[in-house]
């Protein structure tokens, strides 16, 4: 499999790349926590204790090379420092809580937003000239809207206005969790709006890229041959044009999880859900770099790893990959 | 017909933008002691809770937005123009390296990163955003114009024009260049598309300067003052619309530029049965 | 004796610009069992003629005019232009198969060349085990001289060779009565191209189905078919056996065509090709649509529009002669 | 009194969050629970800043200076047990203050602790090395106080987080999710029949998610902005659903003295003349505060801190009086930038008011917002023109006055300092300012405070704008009781300690 | 008088894409091997063979678009060294390529006056803009692209496939080559337009002395436009001559496997039905005589070994053991 030896060669790198970066981007811009939280607390703390707080958040004066050795070593070990927000909190324990809500919810919300998209797509390529390219204007429409806009509009209609759903947080405040009945039902009823909203966000996407492509492969003398085969519309649909249409568009896919990703990150603010998004935000607000540092990380890496399992996909997909590289 | 309504939309809020503000001349910052009025004859689409005019800072903020969209479509194009044309055109290591930047810069999650830079810019003005946001957007285009340069490099014209011995810089701004200009193109506007969304973003989070008045930041004093529980709905719903709207006009103009490469994508009237 | 009646086809390509009348007032036969060679300009219609014959075109296209009548072997008739959805899809590869010209781009890349003919069988005798299916395969795959461990390949990992016969061997699977087919060898080379024909040949002696065979190259249709139609923007300009295109064209244009390819053998005879370019099919020239760059042409050609008529034991759209075109 | 089984739990927000982190270390900052001080852990007496100088034994039931301010004996309540059965000594007190000495992380108060000594079971002194009258407050009334038998096992107590938290509060910690935690009544507290409430639940709400459960009365008590009160928490039941914004501390509109311009009085005082307070507090402030007294003093509590002449003075607007005293200043540079942290709203819209307001009088100003973090940098380098800034407050409003012009504060340009941001150096400021902190008499101090008082009326260091409220909302239909206009007996919000506990000690089930 | 020679011209690709091999290194695509041409002064050399023989690699190689792996081009009798600078900018003005693909080799965004313009002034050919205009209806004119007027101002879209090919060569021709290579230069272009094309090559090569190199796979077009016929299978040459000796009397079973199989309406019978099976693989190529697999005449010798050059007199050649043991015997 040297394709995806090379792949995996390309993540790697990425992931360094990454790494890299998320270690300079603070150290090369101004700013100082100490002064932030002292702000914040408007005296509470005496200005004289400054230099103390300084050293335990490991505010470090050691050379730019040493830090970065440090960094790298202590992230070898998983050690992501301590959140200055959460003090003394480790960050991957502040992540370790954060994160199962984001995989869960943009998880989910992502596949059944790939799957109906995708659906979508091809259905509305197939049936060009009917009444579904009303769908189109309608997807541009959507393809265009902010996440959190999506969620506000959500939040007034169900949440305020009809009361239907609830708008904050990941669970019901009285039910304790673990895996009960009651904890997964009030998990699933306070995750719906912002899956929604995802779903809603993203799925036009999907389903004009879909269709797209499904239109050019419509074309392609295969499917025509398919046609003339005599084979029933659902199959020439899904097993020749489909099938091949999907393939472009992993890789279109995989990417632009990374701009799904950013949207929750805005949904989760919106519904304040307990996941790394609205961590994020509480790192950035209060200059917390080690926070900053580990989300950032952690999502770029997860994002590296989804595209990772698209190339797997395609591979597992695409005969021809098997054989041939790129 | 597409690019016809998408011209449309985009000309509207572009005149809004260039002349609104103009014609209109009230301050959008302004305040004034009618909050949270709904829209009516005097304030056609109502007021913020400190008695801000919505429709006034709809149309200064069609400045920013569009402003912000336009100038970091407009520095993410030149870089990604830049890298993809260098990288399709030298090839060998120059180009590894440079899709590999590409491709980093592709799968590492734009918003989280802009935050983060956000997060960190010492200035939050219209400029420093759309820099930060052009930095992290400029990928997807230089990977599009990378394959395409690629592509047009091996055509035979440009076999050609070397071999009669036209120079390289010569080759990529007169042979290579003009080919790509509808990628260039689509690309341009599926990064302003991104770019206003991102600073509506940035804006919503509070991390983009708040005291201009952009569409983001329209939505996030609403959001701040709870427009949705006090049933404001004019107050966040035109400022998202706006987006919406500019963001499908964009689309549309980029679908029809795509239809015209790629006419099987147009939409079709299925012809009725003309036979005799 | 005719398997299939083409009268008075015409096809347009809707587009802004106007219609492109890609065929106009074509009538052609098919007999059964016989290799009909259609040949003709890039553009002239060819490709669309054949795929309006298979139902198989798409919008823009539409038919304008005109019936395609098929005989069954039982002597019934059905209009093929008339054909409901399902009876459509059981006229297709049982009665009529259709071999595309890049073989590579037919089939489909993510299924393997077994399953594709599988696909077939299973749709359309749907009594067959899975183990006669299989069988099945094997055979077809063996019939055009592919070994049957290659059944579980896919089309890239076949030479362009053994696609077109993996695409021929998907054609035979229901052994129609038709196979139309558009360019099957164009993008090979004369030595594969030769091998395949005389496959072709030899598979049409066993199962009797008649084929009609498009390509530009009129040496090669000479050879192989038994009868020949010339198209010329659009129209059938003239039919008539091989031999007797060969010998004694009656079209200016079937001559100007024969006298564009140089010969392998005997005298090197004088090549006059055909000056000028094809009409644009939005606005074709009024009258004969050759006669812009016909040398023979008359002021009649450029006002009247030659019909086919019967001369010789072929027809002809000429003015020349009475109608009777170059003799 | 009977404990009341029935009697229902209060739920409370104190501080916005997401999730909580299981932090119960009082000496925490950011990460810590709220109620671990006050409710859990407490201190040695209890400051109402609402009463300057209004002072109540807690743990400690007196004090007494020695060695001219450096050495302070205290003298501990008996009977006192730790949650855990303990009994609350001496020693426990001197290992609280030995450990903020040792770990100079964990003394937020910047005490100069030399040492810290169990004279008796119940007699402590703590030495500093320098006169530290001035710091009562934050000796006894900001210093929670642990146990020693359970803290000395800890290696390091600044990581250490305290998750099972002993104290001599009225409450204990029963039950800790990252979504909520719940206090409940410590049996053996040393104030008999006390609290009356139960149970205390802490669900974490975002500010987003509090307007929603205000909305819906999931909580009984809260510390909250709310951009529209009567619609979103009053709902029309303004005897149900209370609320009480006390001052704390005042918002200033902070001129760059450094500046030339700005460095003469007579600008100043032009602007001050300029600006309506009125409107910017109820525009921009929703009217939930009160325009600040010329002094900068909190009031009504402060009287006593105010020069008599002055307590009367209010602000008026007087546009032609302000040119007037422009006449002389060129007005090609009356141009200024006022930097606001655009995060804060009201300041953001206020800094809009001013602007208007002084282009009236011929002054130009451009707001800009900026990133939170990048105005506390500006701000405290003195990177600036005009700002708006809240000082820091204490117990009485010498904290205040200290902050906003102690000379020994205003650090040169370019460099970060911590409070007097405007940069004002007085040889007479300064004299008040260190004849306040060397002395333990009260009138003495008052004396002080008032003499700045003055400075700030005639000098116009800094512009007064409005108080920082001070935000609390609470309910009523379960429990009475709360801190109110008439009766300031504690800081009626949930988010300041100790007070949060003294006002749970007053409470008592409604309808009784 | 040889203006442009090849010798020993072999050139191997490191295939970007393809199978790669158990260990994962590419093997490299042996697309020509050894491949000696020369073209002669004012007369037509066709190379023919079937598809991804090698043919327009030797034209690359010829027109130094990339560097042979080993052997020499020689231009006028002097080999070439230059890859760069102004000597190599010196040979790209003797030796000048047509591409295949006139749809392709026109950039569709310029005018057929500018595509002429260029290499005019490149090369210094026109110093004034009246010059240029001279030149370049001058060049329309060598094409017969007349009235010159009108097709100055075209673009290319507005250009039939025969129009475009002749720009094309007009475009050559502005350089003001002695050699001509011309690669595929009508295959895609209409039958009934093809010999004009080739008339016009023809004339030029025959009027103003170029050498032409006309490559093709319809091997009866050489036999009407070239003097000489090489042809060549698998990368390497197999056989050379003059046109009509080879067409009338090939020598080598691979030419005349290509004869027999094109198309030629006056055969009296049909080839034989048998079987050739597939060209081969350039990146593991039959060893001995690579044509040996397909060979109806193969002898034990020529899976073993590369059959030498056997001269068969007046200039024509073969690389074949049949008529190498047909000659000694
Ligand atoms: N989708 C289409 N839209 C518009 N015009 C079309 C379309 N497809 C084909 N045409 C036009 O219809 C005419 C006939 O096309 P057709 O493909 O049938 O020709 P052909 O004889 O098969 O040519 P070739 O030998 O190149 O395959 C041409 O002029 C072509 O330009
Ligand atoms: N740049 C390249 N990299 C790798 N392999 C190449 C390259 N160019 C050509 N080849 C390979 O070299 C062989 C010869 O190619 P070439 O293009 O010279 O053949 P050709 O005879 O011109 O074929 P055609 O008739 O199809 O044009 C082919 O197998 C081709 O795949
Ligand atoms: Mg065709
Ligand atoms: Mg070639």
């Amino acid at each position: 499999m040297r394709f995806l030896a090379r792949r995996l060669g390309f993540y790697l790198l990425t992931a360094w790349a990454a790494i890299t970066l998320n270690f300079l981007i603070p150290r090369l811009m101004p700013g100082d926590p100490v002064e932030l939280l002292v702000a914040r607390m408007k005296g509470n703390v005496d200005p004289a204790a400054i230099d103390a707080m300084r050293r335990a958040f490991g505010i470090s004066d050691a050379s730019l090379w040493q830090q970065y050795l440090d960094y790298l070593g202590n992230l070898a070990h998983g050690e992501l420092g301590r959140s200055i927000t959460f003090f003394p909190a480790e960050v991957s324990t502040v992540i370790a809580d954060s994160l199962p809500w984001t995989v869960g919810l943009v998880g989910v919300a992502t596949l059944i937003s790939y799957l109906i998209g995708t659906a979508l797509g091809v259905i509305m390529a197939w049936k060009r000239g009917t009444w579904l390219d009303g769908v189109l204007p309608a997807a541009t429409f959507m393809h265009a809207v902010p996440y959190f806009w999506v969620a506000l509009a959500l939040v007034f209609v169900f949440g305020v206005t009809l009361q239907w759903f609830p708008v904050s947080r990941a669970y019901g405040l009285d039910v304790m969790p673990g895996l009960t009945g009651e904890f997964a039902q009030s998990v699933l009823y306070h995750a719906a709006l912002p899956a929604i909203t995802i779903v809603v966000a993203s799925m036009a996407d999907r389903i004009l890229g879909m269709r797209n492509v499904m239109v050019t492969t419509l074309g392609e003398d295969y499917v025509v041959m398919a046609e003339a085969k005599g084979l029933t519309s659902r199959r020439v649909m899904w097993a020749y044009a489909a099938r091949n249409a999907i393939l472009p568009n992993i890789t279109s896919f995989a990417l632009s999880l990374g701009f799904v990703v950013g949207g929750s990150v805005l949904t989760e603010i919106v519904f304040s859900y307990p996941g790394i998004g609205s961590m994020l935000l509480k790192g950035v607000e209060n200059e917390d770099f080690p926070l900053m540092q580990g989300i950032f990380l952690v999502i770029s890496l997860a994002v590296l790893v989804a595209n990772f399992l698209a190339d797997l996909a395609y591979v597992v997909l695409d005969p021809r990959t098997r054989q041939e590289s790129e | 017909m597409k690019i016809k309504l998408g011209a449309g939309i985009l000309v509207f809020f572009a005149l809004m933008a260039v002349f609104g503000p103009l014609l209109i001349g009230a301050d959008p910052a302004a305040t004034s002691e009618d909050g949270l009025q709904g829209p009516s004859a005097q304030h056609w689409l109502g007021t913020t809770q400190t008695g801000q005019d919505i429709l006034v800072q709809i149309v200064y903020g069609a400045r920013v937005s569009l402003g912000v969209g336009v100038l970091s479509a407009l520095i993410a194009t030149v870089l990604a123009v830049a890298v993809g044309l260098v990288g399709g055109y030298v090839g060998g290591a120059v180009d590894e390296a440079l899709s590999v930047l590409t491709n980093i810069f592709l799968v590492l999650p734009a918003l989280p990163l802009i935050i983060v830079l956000a997060g960190y810019l010492p200035q939050r003005g219209v400029a420093s955003v759309a820099v930060v946001i052009a930095v992290t957007g400029w990928a997807w285009g230089a990977r599009v114009l990378r394959a395409q340069t690629l592509s047009v490099r091996r055509r035979d014209f440009v076999q050609a024009a070397r071999a009669s011995g036209e120079g390289p810089l010569r080759i990529v701004f007169y042979e290579i260049l003009p080919v790509l200009l509808p990628v260039i193109a689509t690309s341009f506007l599926a990064t302003v598309v991104a770019a206003i969304l991102a600073e509506a973003g940035l804006s919503f989070l509070g991390l983009a300067d708040l005291s201009t008045v952009s569409w983001g930041s329209m939505l996030y004093f609403a959001q701040n003052g709870q427009a949705l529980l006090i049933g404001a709905w004019w107050w966040f719903i035109p400022p998202g619309l706006c987006i919406a709207l500019i963001g499908t006009g964009l689309a549309l103009v980029n679908f029809g530029i795509d239809e015209i490469a790629n006419p099987r994508l147009r939409t079709i009237k299925a012809p009725r049965k003309a036979r005799a | 004796m005719n398997v299939l009646e083409i009268r008075d086809l015409g096809v347009d390509y809707l587009s802004g610009t106007g219609a492109v009348h890609a065929v106009s007032g074509v009538s052609l036969d098919l007999r059964r069992g016989e290799i009909l060679g259609l040949a003709g300009e890039s553009g002239s219609g060819k490709s669309t003629l054949a795929n309006a014959v298979a139902r198989l075109l798409r919008p823009p296209a539409s038919i304008t005019s005109g019936s395609v009548v098929y005989h069954r072997q039982d002597g019934s008739a059905v209009d093929v232009l008339a054909l409901g959805k399902n009876e459509l899809r059981a006229f297709r590869w049982k009665e009529l198969a259709v071999v595309f010209q890049s073989a590579m781009n037919s089939l489909n890349p993510v299924i393997t060349v077994g399953a594709q003919i599988d696909d077939v069988l299973r749709i359309h005798a749907p009594r067959m085990s899975r183990a006669e299916r299989t069988e099945r395969s094997v055979e077809l795959l063996q019939r055009v001289g592919i070994s049957a461990d290659r059944r579980r390949s896919y089309p890239h990992e076949l030479s362009g060779g053994m696609r077109q016969r993996a695409a021929i061997a998907i054609a035979l699977a229901l052994n129609p009565e038709i196979i139309i087919m558009d360019e099957p060898t164009t993008a090979l080379d004369v030595v594969v191209q030769r091998d395949i024909l005389a496959e072709i040949k030899a598979l049409r002696e066993e199962y009797g189905f008649a084929v009609v065979f498009i390509t530009h190259d009129l040496s090669l249709l000479m050879e192989i078919s038994d009868r020949i139609a010339i198209m010329y923007a659009g129209r059938v300009v003239e039919t008539g056996t091989a031999k007797a295109l060969h010998r004694a064209p009656r079209h200016p244009y079937t001559l100007g065509l024969l006298r564009s390819f140089p010969r392998l053998h005997g005298p090197r005879e004088e090549l006059l090709g055909i000056p000028g370019t094809p009409p644009d099919l939005r606005s074709p020239p009024p009258g004969c649509a050759f006669h812009p760059r016909c040398a023979m042409a008359v002021a009649e050609c450029s006002e009247r529009l030659p019909v086919l008529t019967a001369a010789g034991d072929g027809e002809v759209a000429c003015l020349l002669n009475d109608g009777r075109g170059v003799s | 009194a009977k404990p009341q089984a029935d009697a229902p739990p209060l739920v409370i927000h104190a501080v916005d969050a997401g999730t909580f982190q299981e932090d119960f270390n009082p000496y925490h900052l950011e990460g810590v629970n709220f109620g671990t001080s006050g409710m859990i852990h407490e201190t040695l007496m209890y400051f109402n800043k609402l009463k300057p100088g209004e002072i109540t034994p807690w743990l400690a039931l007196d004090h007494k200076w020695s060695d001219k301010g450096k050495s302070v004996t205290f003298t501990l309540r008996q009977n006192v047990k730790w949650s855990d059965g303990q009994p609350f000594t001496a020693d426990d007190v001197a290992f609280t203050f030995q450990m903020l000495k040792k770990y100079p992380q964990l003394n937020r108060n910047a005490l100069e602790i030399e040492d810290a000594e169990a004279l008796a079971p119940d007699k402590v002194r703590v030495d500093f090395a320098n006169t530290s009258y001035a710091k009562l407050f934050n000796i006894a009334g900001n210093s929670p106080i642990v146990p020693k038998h359970v803290w000395e096992k800890e290696k390091d107590p600044s990581t250490f987080t305290n998750p099972k938290p002993v104290g001599t509060g009225p409450y204990t910690l029963s039950k800790f999710s990252a979504q909520l935690y719940e206090l409940v009544k410590n049996p053996s507290y040393w104030q008999p029949g006390k609290p009356e409430v139960p149970v205390l639940r802490f669900p974490a709400y975002t500010a987003n998610a509090l307007q929603t459960a205000l909305q819906q009365g999931e909580v009984d008590w809260a510390g909250a902005f709310v951009p529209d009160i009567q619609k979103i928490y009053v709902q029309g039941k303004p005897e149900q659903n209370k609320f009480f914004f006390p001052p704390e501390g005042v918002v200033t509109l902070l001129p760059n003295l450094t500046d030339p311009v700005l460095a003469k009085p007579e600008v100043r005082a032009a602007m001050s003349l300029a600006i309506d307070r009125d409107k910017i507090v109820r525009v921009a402030e929703r009217g939930y505060t009160k325009v600040a007294h010329p002094t900068g003093v909190p009031m009504p509590g402060g009287e006593a801190y105010i020069p008599p002449e002055y307590r009367a003075l209010s602000y008026k607007v007087d546009v032609e009086k302000a040119k007037e005293l422009l006449k002389g200043v060129d007005p090609a540079q009356l141009k200024f930038t006022l930097l606001v942290p655009s995060p804060f709203t009201d300041w953001v819209n206020a800094a809009q008011l001013i602007r208007e307001d002084l282009a009236k009088i011929g002054i130009t100003v451009e707001t800009r917002g900026v990133a939170f973090q990048d105005w506390v940098s500006k701000v405290g380098k003195g990177n600036y023109d005009l700002s708006i800034r809240a000082t820091a407050s204490g117990p009485t409003p010498y904290f205040q006055m200290r902050s906003m012009l102690f000379g020994g504060l205003a650090e040169p340009v370019g460099e970060a300092a911590t409070g007097n941001y405007e940069r004002w150096k007085d040889a007479e400021t300064d004299k008040l300012i260190d004849a306040y902190a060397a002395t333990e008499d009260e009138a003495e101090q008052q004396k002080a405070t008032q003499g700045l008082g003055k400075i700030m009326v005639e000098k116009m260091p800094t512009l007064p704008l409005f108080y920082s409220p001070s935000w609390a909302q609470y309910r009523t239909n379960k429990y009475v009781g709360w801190p109110s206009e008439q009766d300031p007996y504690a800081m009626p919000s949930p988010y300041t300690s100790p007070d949060a506990a003294v006002v749970l000690l007053h409470l008592k089930p409604a309808g009784k | 008088m040889n203006i442009l020679e090849g010798r020993e011209l072999t050139k191997h690709f490191t295939a970007a894409r393809g199978p790669r091999g158990r260990f994962g290194r590419r093997p490299p695509v042996r697309a020509v091997d050894g491949v000696s041409i020369a073209l002669r002064a004012g007369a037509v050399t066709a190379l023919v063979g079937e598809s991804g023989c090698g043919k327009s690699t030797v034209a690359r190689l010829l027109a130094q678009v990339y560097p042979a792996t080993s052997g020499e081009v020689l231009l006028r009798g002097e080999p070439v060294r230059a890859h760069r600078g102004a000597a190599f900018r010196e040979y790209r003005r003797q030796v000048q390529l047509i591409f295949q693909d006139p749809f392709a080799s026109l950039n569709p965004f310029h005018r057929v006056r500018y595509h002429l313009a260029r290499p005019l002034r490149l090369h210094g050919h026109a110093r004034s803009d009246a010059e240029e205009r001279e030149q370049v209806a001058e060049l329309l004119e060598r094409v017969s692209l007349t009235p010159v007027e009108q097709f100055m101002d075209k673009m290319p879209h507005e250009l039939s496939g025969g129009q475009r090919q002749r720009v094309a060569i007009a475009r050559a021709l502005a350089v003001r080559p002695v050699a001509l290579i011309a690669d595929e230069p009508v295959s895609m272009l209409d039958v009934s337009i093809r010999l004009g094309v080739l008339r016009l090559l023809e004339g030029l090569a025959r009027d103003s002395g170029l050498a032409l190199l006309y490559i093709t796979h319809d091997i009866a077009s050489a036999r009407y436009f070239a003097e000489d016929i090489t042809v060549m299978y698998a990368g390497r040459l197999i056989e050379s001559g003059p046109s009509e000796e080879l067409t009338q009397s090939p020598r080598h079973p691979y030419t005349r496997l290509l004869l027999d199989s094109a198309p030629d309406p006056d055969r009296v019978a049909a080839p034989g039905g048998r079987r050739h099976g597939e060209p081969p693989s350039l990146i593991d190529p039959p060893g001995g005589c690579r044509f040996h697999p397909r060979c109806p005449v193969a002898l034990p010798v020529c899976s073993t070994e590369v059959p030498g050059r056997t001269e068969l007199g007046e200039g024509h050649w073969t690389h074949c053991w049949q008529a190498e043991t047909a000659l000694t015997r």
